[in-house]
């Protein structure tokens, strides 16, 4: 590529409840931080931030046009603003897009999500097409049951290597200061949790969680300016599936297999598992993991078991998953794959304290939406020498 | 210097009140076979496709995942934008963004809304605080009652003149076949039609509606191969507005400079667009109202302030006329908001292949603004050209 | 069947509960229960529609079948999603299938049938190519094993949708 | 057979927890003690009303800068809600018909408030007229809008 796009900054916030923010505190709270730490204001000469791409939901705000909660602080006063309607890494996709495509030098990114505030589970079932299978009171989790059931059954995956992943991410998450629940877990406390729907148990599926974060992207010739710590964006791909769950094989994530290499392309990665130093993805309940792991490249189809039990994907490991305690530690819809690429740069500028993947140069970050993981972005990243 | 980026491919529905005859995927799937057919090209050629929609008009939450098959994205990147009533010019940018990038040649840009599922008012005014004016609020009347009001007391337009406006738009959209409202309408029927907030008549209100639009944009390897002449987006331009001063009424009582100056400043400095009513030939606005008209025309910088009113006096706005101005018939004959802006800019490329059939303007078009405007007073606007 | 006119909004107010407002539930932190209650109605189409009235009138299942990749899809789509093709070509499939996914739901919603309790299946029905999503019922404990066999009960008062079906049982020898 | 019109028909019935957060819930807090808050910028020293955590020309915080307006104004806009509307937000038709109105509080020139005009005859409203809020009596106030009941002519 002609022009090289690289993130000057990152913030977040912790990610909890919070019955005490409205939604305009919880967006503006990151652009807040990260306009401080970086010093970049909003501005119209190239001299700082030229667009806002946010990413949030009509349904999850219950607002039509839900970034008419984020514009007054994120600069959309007189100035570009677009909302991507889709998990946060497609507005880190866009973002980047966007710098490549030379119209804009820097762009800062942004996602909210309050999940607290809401049933998201009736949200999930109007995610769910209309004619055949919203009748039916299906919702995400339901359905990621039928996923899970004939995922697990066809390769062999035992329940207690899908307790491993939670046992994994939310130790993890105790060196992660912005984590919602970080805890010491057991494979059998996780196995004694309530079942929600065969086989997935309550401590198998995300929590529920409120938050935000921001990113700000720019050209190369102003990241160099604005930080000493530069990461760039090698890698960028993304697919949709097809949506009724009948029309898919549920058990291969061919969508996450055409994401991943669409940005292996770009960024030149033949062996992702030897190249990729980290990867932070979206599991929003833990077989995810295993299946995202076989759909990333990172083992063959059907290991995913076997390569969570090996322990490389430990912070220790040849190639840690989740170094932050992924999304099972808490983050909220839409903000999840933003804050996939806000802790994959903390961890590339080193500053990711007692949950730091020593000498991580390279990263992946991964976000998904839809039913059963329809629709998946993968964005590759590269700490700056 | 980015990719050059053109419009090759122009596919849209015949926009009605209802369409009972199909579901949103198969409207979305009529307009993207439109437009590949107007490309002569197979759903094989796009690299890319970029959605937009407004959900709550249909309840749908992701609605892109839903229409995967109809909108022959299986397999390929994309994604779903929504910015409120400027969602459709959004859609158009972000397809600009994704060829600018040299990472796709094509992009296929669908805009739609089928408002056929919902009481839309009740949609529309889930735009608002709940805590504070979701309540109370009722809709857009007022922002336009607001404009039209002001600019009477300033500029000495009578009600007339807006009714004419509406003649004319009327008299557009019948010779539009994709147009929803095409009435024959005389002055005196406009100033007939029942008040809503004076001087806003039922008649300057757009109808709701449901329709879909498809472009397909490609860079300049690729247009200068396309079936059909193409139509390059030169330029775009987006300025929101903040919130907060557009609670309830959208109404600012010392209203700062808007965000159509802004935007069109910009855009017209870096395109060395001096005297835009000469090296524009034809506009296609974003009026959800008729009254919504003059103050745009002169924000636009078409004419100065007060003028605008005497240009549509003069008709110089019909198709016929000098500066022609949403010779499609506008929103206030057609609008299903999620493709009320890309429509905007697929009629705009029309003009400027020469292919507006019965609507086609008179005069000789190589350029075009097209806009979009949205939530309280948000613009997108874009600048195209028949030549490179 | 004469054509029915298309019902306005107002004719579905009677399926949503009136409510009163805002309802603060705390003053410091300020918090209020709020409402988004709207009337959706969506027209299925050629193919839906036929598919439902099949369902309703015969206690037919139908698919359709791709003429490009010869995919039978069960319930039927206007567009091969694989190949953009319209699809056009009905073909009857059997009321009984092969089970490809279940799994036994433990909470309820408001938007749940009331009969409990919640089973979900994926079964791939003799003929289609591709998963049907329904319920199970009348499933003893440890009865559902992928692949065995499925078969559809309909309900006595069908009205043309999904659930004219009442769910899929493990089919009897 | 002619195509029978079939209609699938699935309401959505969402319950929102919303938390005005500490700048909209002081103006809420306010209401309820029938005082009018707006917040004022530490940069350009703007008013907001209702008050909003951040100022969308300085993208700054706004604070806790809190100024009580008048309960005085001037009407800038109206539009007289007649059509029967369905309201989301009760699962009904909203009661019309009623009169809204754009009013700049005395001492809050910057943003106008909004809220219901009592006088809802055309003839008697129109931009300039001078208002004046009617709270409802202190116990039957929650802490909403609707502690006003509406503006009269003054």
């Amino acid at each position: 590529m002609a022009r090289r796009v690289g993130i000057v900054g990152v913030a977040q916030t912790k990610y909890e409840k919070k019955p005490g923010m409205h939604l305009q505190d919880l967006s503006f709270e990151p652009v807040d931080k990260i306009l401080q730490d970086t010093g970049l204001k909003f501005t119209e000469d190239g001299t700082g931030i030229d667009a806002t791409i946010s990413c949030s939901q009509d349904h999850w705000d219950g607002w039509t046009i839900s970034s008419k909660n984020v514009v007054d602080g994120a600069g959309g006063h007189l100035r570009p603003e677009e909302k991507v309607a889709e998990d946060g890494a497609y507005a880190l996709y866009y973002a980047a897009l966007s710098v490549l495509g030379g119209h804009y030098d820097c762009i800062l990114v942004l996602a909210h999500t309050k999940e607290s505030q809401v049933d998201g589970r009736l949200i999930e079932n109007v995610g769910l097409e209309a004619l055949y299978s919203r009748m039916l009171g299906l919702d995400f989790t339901s359905c990621a049951a039928l996923q899970a059931t004939q995922y697990m059954q066809r390769y062999g995956i035992s329940p207690s290597q899908c307790a491993q992943v939670v046992v994994k991410n939310r130790a993890n998450a105790m060196g992660n200061p912005y984590a919602q629940a970080p805890e010491k877990l057991t494979v059998d406390s996780v196995l004694s949790s309530p079942m929600l729907s065969d086989p997935i148990r309550l401590m198998d599926a995300k929590p529920i969680s409120d938050g935000a974060c921001a990113v700000i992207v720019a050209a190369e010739d102003k990241v160099k300016k604005w930080t000493d710590r530069p990461v760039w964006i090698e890698g960028l791909g993304c697919c949709y599936d097809r949506h009724y769950l009948g029309y898919r094989d549920l058990t291969d994530p061919l969508s996450l297999t055409e994401a991943a290499k669409r940005a292996y392309g770009m960024a030149g990665i033949s062996d992702p598992r030897g190249d990729l130093d980290l990867v932070e993805l979206s599991e929003y309940y833990s077989y995810q993991e295993l299946l995202w792991s076989e759909g990333l490249g990172l083992c063959e189809r059907g290991d995913g078991g076997r390569f969570l039990e090996s322990g490389a994907t430990q912070i220790s490991g040849d190639t840690p998953i989740n170094p932050s305690g992924g999304l099972l530690s808490g983050v909220p819809v839409n903000v999840a794959g933003l804050n996939r690429a806000v802790e994959a740069v903390t961890q590339l500028r080193g500053e990711a304290g007692k949950r730091q993947v020593d000498g991580a140069r390279t990263a992946l970050v991964h976000g998904t939406g839809g039913v059963c993981g329809q629709m998946h972005c993968v964005i590759s990243l590269r700490r700056g020498l | 210097m980015s990719e050059r980026v053109a419009i090759i491919g122009i596919g849209q529905t015949d926009h009605r009140y209802i369409r009972s005859d199909i579901n949103h995927e198969e409207m979305i799937n009529e307009a993207v076979r439109k437009a590949l057919e107007d490309a002569d090209l197979t759903i094989r050629d796009i690299d890319t496709v970029i959605i937009d929609n407004m959900d709550l008009f249909e309840g749908h939450y992701l609605s892109d995942t839903m229409v995967v098959d109809g909108a022959g994205m299986y397999l390929k990147p994309g994604l779903k934008i929504n910015t409120g009533g400027t969602s459709g010019a959004s859609a158009v940018a972000t397809g600009w963004h994704h060829v600018a990038s040299a990472v796709f040649d094509t992009a296929l840009v669908i805009g739609w809304q089928k408002q056929d599922a919902s009481p839309s008012i009740a949609a529309l005014v889930t735009a608002r605080e709940p805590l504070y004016d979701r309540d109370m609020a009722a809709g857009a009347v007022g922002i336009f009652a607001g404009m039209g009001l002001s600019y009477m007391m300033e500029s000495g337009c009578q009600e007339e003149h807006a009714a004419l406006a509406r003649v004319i738009m009327a008299d557009n959209a019948r010779r539009n076949p994709h147009a929803h409202l095409r009435p024959d309408l005389t002055v005196d029927d406009v100033l007939k039609s029942r008040v809503l907030v004076w001087p806003v008549r039922l008649l300057h209100m757009s109808p709701t509606s449901c329709g879909a639009c498809a472009l397909i944009l490609a860079n300049e390897k690729r247009a200068k191969k396309a079936a059909k002449h193409p139509v390059w987006i030169k330029d775009l331009e987006t300025a929101h507005r903040e919130q907060s001063v557009f609670r309830g009424g959208c109404v600012e009582p010392k209203p700062a400079i808007s965000a159509i100056e802004v935007a069109s400043f910009r855009l017209y400095k870096r395109n060395g667009i001096t005297k835009p009513a000469r090296d524009i030939d034809v506009w296609e606005f974003y009026t959800p109202s008729s009254w919504a008209l003059f103050p745009w025309m002169e924000l636009f910088s078409i004419c100065d302030k007060g003028q605008a009113w005497r240009l549509v006096e003069k008709e110089a706005i019909r198709i016929e006329g000098e500066i022609p101005i949403e010779p499609s018939g506008g929103v206030v004959s057609t609008n299903p908001i999620g493709a009320s802006g890309v429509i905007r800019v697929a009629e705009a490329a029309l003009q400027l292949r020469g292919e507006a059939g019965d609507h086609q303007v008179s005069k000789k078009a190589e350029t075009a603004i097209a806009t979009a405007w949205g939530a309280a007073s948000w613009i997108v606007m874009f600048y195209l050209s028949k030549n490179l | 069947m004469p054509d029915r006119k298309p019902s306005k909004y107002t004719d579905m107010l009677h399926l949503i509960t009136p409510s009163k407002g805002l309802n603060v539930l705390s003053l410091d932190p300020y918090v209020a229960e709020g409402r988004l209650a709207m009337p959706y109605r969506y027209f299925p189409g050629p193919i839906a529609t036929r598919f439902f009235l099949e369902l309703r009138d015969n206690q037919r299942i139908m698919g359709i079948r791709c003429p490009t990749c010869g995919i039978v899809y069960v319930p039927p789509e206007s567009t091969c999603g694989t190949c953009f093709e319209k699809l056009e070509e009905w073909v009857e499939v059997g009321n009984r299938g092969v089970l490809q996914s279940y799994t036994v739901t433990h909470y309820t919603l408001p938007v749940h049938p009331d009969h409990t309790p919640i089973i979900y299946g994926l079964v791939k029905l003799d003929g289609a190519d591709t998963g049907f999503l329904h319920f199970l019922g009348e499933v003893e404990n440890g009865a559902l094993r992928i692949g065995i066999k499925m078969e559809a009960v309909f309900r006595e008062e069908r009205v043309g949708n999904i659930l004219d079906i009442k769910y899929f049982r493990p089919a009897s020898s | 057979m002619t195509a029978e019109l079939l209609e699938i028909i699935i309401p959505l019935d969402l319950t929102y927890r919303w938390s005005a957060g500490p700048h909209l819930g002081a103006f809420l807090r306010g209401l309820k003690d029938g005082k009018i808050i707006a917040n004022r910028c530490p940069g350009c020293g703007r008013l907001q009303l209702p008050p909003t955590p951040a100022c969308g020309r300085c993208h700054i915080g706004m604070g806790e800068d809190w100024v009580e307006l008048s309960h005085q104004g001037t009407v800038i806009s109206y539009s007289f809600v007649v059509d029967p509307m369905y309201d989301a937000g009760i699962g009904d038709m909203r009661p019309v018909p009623y009169t809204i109105a754009s009013i700049v509080l005395d001492g809050g020139p910057d943003v106008a408030f909004f809220h219901k005009l009592e006088e809802s005859t055309p003839e008697k409203v129109k931009a300039g007229m001078r208002v004046e809020a009617v709270f409802r009596p202190p116990q039957e106030r929650e802490g909403t809008m609707q502690d006003i009941i509406h503006f009269r002519t003054i």
